[in-house]
């Protein structure tokens, strides 16, 4: 138990990033906080990615000419492409909330929600409108 | 050596990081933003040396002019709550400040 | 040398310690330009942290991205918003219920991971070192992930810039100056005449 | 000719990759109608390429096409076989059956300015689908799929112009559907934690000695659940609802048609090509979570449809039942079950096409879906309106039509499995289906509306055409099944033959 | 012009530097850490820090709109362009091997280009991206600290 403990630790670590950005994301009603939540979540998978890689004693993956243990290269391509697929994410998300500000005057789940129905009601008291 | 200084940065990064979740004004929370990023800037350093890759240092020159631009933007940002004046309003708001 | 490793082993550990407590921070801090600032603390984090696990090219992207460019686009937004949440953070059942599920399924996964820093992971022993034979001989290019990148795994890159494209496209679609004066923007109740007679018409277009 | 034809898996998705940049390059002199007709151009080549891919891999063989010249394991591999071929066909042809439609609508619908970077991203949400749906290689699928989400959030956002609601929709969406695709990269990881290795066929044989591996068991639920968000699985169909309502209406019938597909398409290909129905795991999610989610999603669904007063949401809500039962199909694994899923896959694209096209039509003229503007519509609307009632048909599963075909497949695989109660829950939530069709019905042809015979003409023929064009394929296909279900046969055994 | 005059000229010395730094590690992503993704990034950040210190319009003025929205489609159509150039060569797409006699400087060559448009559109996405924020005007004034 202990021995899985200590040869595990960096995936508990990151396991425990991960339940806190994912917590963050769809527990906060803010909607800027949300998406810092996402990418909170989306680092802990890029550790994730990155630690299954790593050797004890390797050195980064650019030769040298010198015989080394190398850490696996892979999951770095594949997380660097994950990267820039996260902050593609984040620029188009927080597009969205400045316009949504723009539109409804609240980025607060909750005022959007209230406002949405408040438009329903006015909508069926209205009659045509 | 170059373990007691790596020591000494980790215990200033945890100083800094608890002076920017507790605020309580918004330029100490610019501080410890910027001194962060230069603490990270030393500690790549020092872990280019421990690994024997100096290439390392590609990485921290980049991390202090990220630093260096970033905090521009969280200063000026404070200054003018917008991140698209023209040159005139820039010089407009400095006249009035 | 040990020493030397085991220190670095140290620097990673405190630094994911430093990463967790910089997430549960964010978690908690209400104040939206507070959250930015950690933000860009916790990529800084996260880049160390990557330089420690030998991830190189990536600590060198999440730096430029994570710090720089998030940090800005953030700063952006809340310039255009507002800077405060509006309500304290209760605890939300159904986001512990998910999250709980989720730690669960890793965790169940744990012990049949092969350990921390194993080099014997198949990862490893698959393809790997082709790539690394490949990238010394075939490419000759010093960088194994320059080689995977633009050569071995080129098209996933490809769609890469292609995502990037994207985003870009997205962004100028959604906040991109309007050019009424050249266009001729057409105003809604031009566009559609006939919405007025609609008896049980949607409410609430776009005021902007 | 010769020369292009052994690269055609790749020039499929190449095409329209190359052609999204080209199309920016329209703003300089804003040629609104030649990014339209060159947007419609494309889709066109694409089809004929699906076209000749179909044909080539149901006469002959797979194909399997190395990108970069790296053999398989070690780069990225294009591999075509009749399931995901067919997929193709579906994507590009209904792009190509839509773009026509698109012109009047998009004029209307999205601001002027826009309609330029719009067919950009229209083409891009084309590339992703394309990409995820004929690639062999588990991290391309998800690099695809997130070229597809964005543009396709976006597409969704540009609905801002009839209802702000637009923006949360996407907003939503765009949360929800990162989530998703995350938890699908973070089961990517831990199956090459395990294995080494990303290409799903080499990937599937790593996979055989692992069945007891804990790793494996998580990388399947993460990968389920991944997936399950993005095809709006009940109860992860929030989403959906919004995102269909209030993006323009191009948009929905595009993604309505295709976009849900594709996700059932990458669960497919990884339940039985990469894991297989000879696990245990498998077969207990197919009995103990995937049937049951699929039947109440089906009721859910229906029964939720019925209260709607927006036309189109009432059509997305009926899409989180159909979702269903394509669920039902695989969560039954036997070959006519497997087939249900594939032909319904096929049949729910043409009728759901020709559905959200009639409401589009009735946007174009009103400017609104809502049901209670639609009195006694079918007087000034007759051809689009007969569309509708003729897609509603369909979506019932009226002999004669497309969605008779699938339902019989699935109800002939429950039989085979078995399971002779869900056969009469299948027929009960058809019977839920006459009723919102019903519903329609009653306010268009019943109800005596405004008289607007004056005002409101009929749509134009450019959108009608490909409406009908839809229409009749609907009635084509439900009569002369011969084709879609000898297609659907040989994929299904395909599928089980690979897995067992 | 008054104030900020220090970090005018030390924006304006450095500018330069970050532009050099963004060539190095744009070419020299073969050998080190980097390449064409983080020099674009960094190139945009040169153009960032001109556009905070001298002002959005003197920045525009450097990069019009017109050539940002010629920039962003040009780098995706080197990269895909570079794929179909093996697919005329007689290879498979994206195949570097046969764009020059000898395979391993075909390889080079390939990389290099490929590289270049991924650094072109990067850059100019980026560049774009905060243009767009910047360029909205402000919804609201003085709001709670």
């Amino acid at each position: 138990m202990i021995d899985a403990l200590i040869s595990h630790y960096n995936y508990w670590l990151i396991i425990i990033l991960m339940m806190l950005g994912l917590y963050v994301v769809v527990s906060r009603g803010n909607l800027v906080k949300k998406i810092v939540g996402l990418n909170i979540f989306q680092t802990s998978v890029f550790l994730l990615y990155i630690s299954l890689g790593k050797v004890t004693g390797g050195t980064a993956p650019i030769l040298t000419g010198k015989p080394e243990a190398f850490s696996n290269p892979l999951p770095h391509v594949l997380i660097l492409t994950a990267i820039v697929v996260g902050i593609a994410t984040t620029s188009l998300g927080l597009a969205l909330v400045v316009r949504i500000r723009e539109s409804y005057g609240t980025i607060e789940e909750d005022d959007i929600l209230i406002a949405e129905r408040s438009e329903d009601a006015s909508k069926i008291n209205g009659g045509s409108g | 050596m170059f373990i007691g200084a790596t020591a000494a940065l980790l215990v200033a990064m945890a100083l800094v990081l608890y002076r920017a979740f507790a605020g309580p004004t918004l330029f100490d929370r610019v501080l410890s933003a910027n001194s962060f990023g230069t603490k990270i800037v030393l500690l790549i350093g020092l872990l280019g040396f421990l690994t024997d890759r100096p290439e390392f240092l590609d990485i921290a020159l980049l991390y202090a002019l990220v630093n260096f631009i970033g905090t521009i933007a969280i200063l000026k940002f404070f200054r003018y709550r917008n991140m698209g004046l023209s040159s005139e309003e820039i010089a407009s708001r400095e006249d009035e400040g | 040398m040990t020493t030397s490793i085991d220190m670095v082993l140290i620097v990673d550990l405190v630094l994911l310690t430093l990463l967790c407590l910089t997430a549960l921070a964010i978690m908690l801090v209400r104040h939206l330009f507070a959250v930015v600032a950690l933000t860009g603390a916790f990529s800084l984090l996260s880049a160390g942290l990557l330089v420690t696990l030998d991830a190189v090219d990536v600590a060198f992207t999440e730096a430029a991205v994570g710090a720089g460019i998030s940090t800005v686009l953030m700063l952006g937004t809340l310039a255009l918003t507002r800077r405060r949440e509006a309500r304290s953070p209760k605890l939300s059942p159904i986001g512990l219920i998910i999250i709980f599920f989720t730690g669960a399924t890793l965790i169940y996964a744990t012990p049949d991971m092969p350990k921390f820093g194993a080099a014997d992971s198949p990862g490893l022993v698959h393809i790997v070192p082709s790539y690394i034979e490949g990238s010394e001989n075939d490419i000759a290019v010093p960088n194994i992930v320059t080689a995977i990148l633009a050569s071995y795994r080129g098209y996933d890159t490809l769609g890469e810039v292609a995502v990037i494209f994207t985003a870009g496209m997205g962004v100028i679609i959604l906040l991109g100056r309007r050019r009424e004066d050249e266009y001729g923007y057409s105003e809604e109740s031009a566009a559609f005449p006939l919405r007025s007679l609609a008896s049980d018409d949607e409410t609430g277009k776009d005021k902007s | 000719m010769n020369f292009i034809l052994p690269h055609l898996p790749v020039l499929q998705v190449a095409i329209p990759l190359i052609a999204a940049p080209v199309c920016v390059l329209f703003t300089f002199g804003g040629h609104r109608k030649l990014a339209w007709l060159f947007t419609l151009a494309i889709s066109w080549v694409c089809f004929l390429i699906a076209v000749a891919l179909l044909s080539r891999v149901l006469l002959d063989t797979d194909i399997s096409y190395a990108i970069g010249n790296w053999p398989p394991p070690f780069g990225i591999e294009y591999r075509v076989d009749p399931i995901n071929a067919f997929v193709l066909l579906i994507i590009s042809g209904i792009s190509a059956i839509a773009l026509p439609f698109a012109r009047l609508s998009v004029e209307k619908e999205i601001e002027t300015d826009r309609h330029i970077l719009f067919y950009t991203s229209y083409l891009l949400c084309l590339t992703g689908l394309l990409g995820v749906t004929i690639t062999g290689d588990a991290f391309n699928i998800f690099v695809f799929l997130e070229i597809s989400s964005l543009s396709t959030y976006v597409l969704i956002a540009t609905g801002v112009r009839q209802n702000r609601r637009a923006l949360t929709a996407a907003y939503n969406y765009l949360i929800l559907g990162t989530i998703g695709a995350t938890f699908f990269v973070i089961g990517i990881g831990l199956l090459y934690m395990v294995t080494g290795t990303l290409n799903i066929g080499d990937l599937a044989e790593r996979l055989q000695p692992l069945s007891d591996n804990r790793v494996v068991h998580a990388a399947f639920a993460f990968i389920v659940i991944g997936m399950g968000l993005k095809l709006a699985l009940f109860p992860m169909h929030v989403w959906l609802p919004n995102a269909y309502t209030y993006a323009p209406s191009l948009v929905t019938v595009f993604l309505a048609a295709t976009s849900t597909k594709v996700s059932v398409y990458v669960l497919l290909r990884f339940l039985f090509t990469a894991f297989g129905p000879s696990y245990d795991f498998v077969t207990l999610t197919f009995e103990f979570v995937l049937l049951p989610l699929a039947i109440v999603a089906m009721f859910a669904g229906s029964l939720t449809a019925i209260f709607q007063t927006n036309a189109k949401r009432l059509f997305a809500y009926s899409s989180v039942a159909q979702l269903g039962y394509m669920m039902l199909g695989v969560s039954l694994s036997n070959i006519p079950g497997l087939m249900a899923t594939i032909l319904h896959i096929f049949n729910h694209a043409l009728m759901k096409g020709a559905l959200f096209m009639a409401l589009g039509c009735v946007m174009y003229r009103l400017g609104t879906v809502s049901l209670g503007s639609m009195k006694g519509l079918s007087r000034s609307m007759p051809w689009t309106m007969g569309a509708l009632i003729l897609g509603g048909l369909s979506l019932i599963g009226v002999p004669g039509t497309v969605g008779f075909i699938s339902k019989w497949h699935l109800i002939l695989g429950t039989l085979e499995a078995g399971y002779w109660p869900i056969a009469i829950l299948i027929v009960g939530s058809s019977l839920l289906a006459v009723i919102y069709i019903w519903k329609i019905v009653e306010v268009a042809y019943l109800e005596k509306g405004i008289n607007r015979e004056e005002i409101v003409k009929e749509a134009p023929i450019s959108m009608l055409a490909p409406l009908w064009v839809l229409v009749i394929l609907n009635f084509y296909f439900g009569i002369d099944a011969d084709l879609t279900t000898w297609v659907a046969r040989n994929v299904a055994e395909t599928f089980l033959g690979a897995g067992a | 012009m008054r104030h900020h005059l220090i970090l005018r000229v030390v924006s304006k010395m450095l500018i330069p530097f970050i532009m050099l730094f963004g060539l190095y590690v744009q070419f020299h992503g073969d050998f080190g850490p980097g390449g064409g993704f983080q020099a674009g990034v960094i190139f945009a950040a040169a153009f960032i820090l001109y556009a905070l210190v001298f002002g959005d319009d003197q920045a525009r003025k450097v990069v019009p709109d017109k050539a940002l929205i010629l920039l962003v489609p040009l780098g995706l159509l080197i990269y895909a362009l570079t794929g179909f150039a093996g697919i005329l060569l007689g290879g498979k797409f994206l195949d570097y091997d046969v764009l020059s006699s000898d395979p391993t400087h075909g390889q080079h060559l390939g990389i290099l280009v490929i590289e270049l448009g991924v650094g072109i559109t990067v850059a100019a996405v980026m560049i774009s991206i905060f243009r767009a924020y910047a360029g909205r005007t402000k919804a609201i004034d003085k709001e709670d600290w």
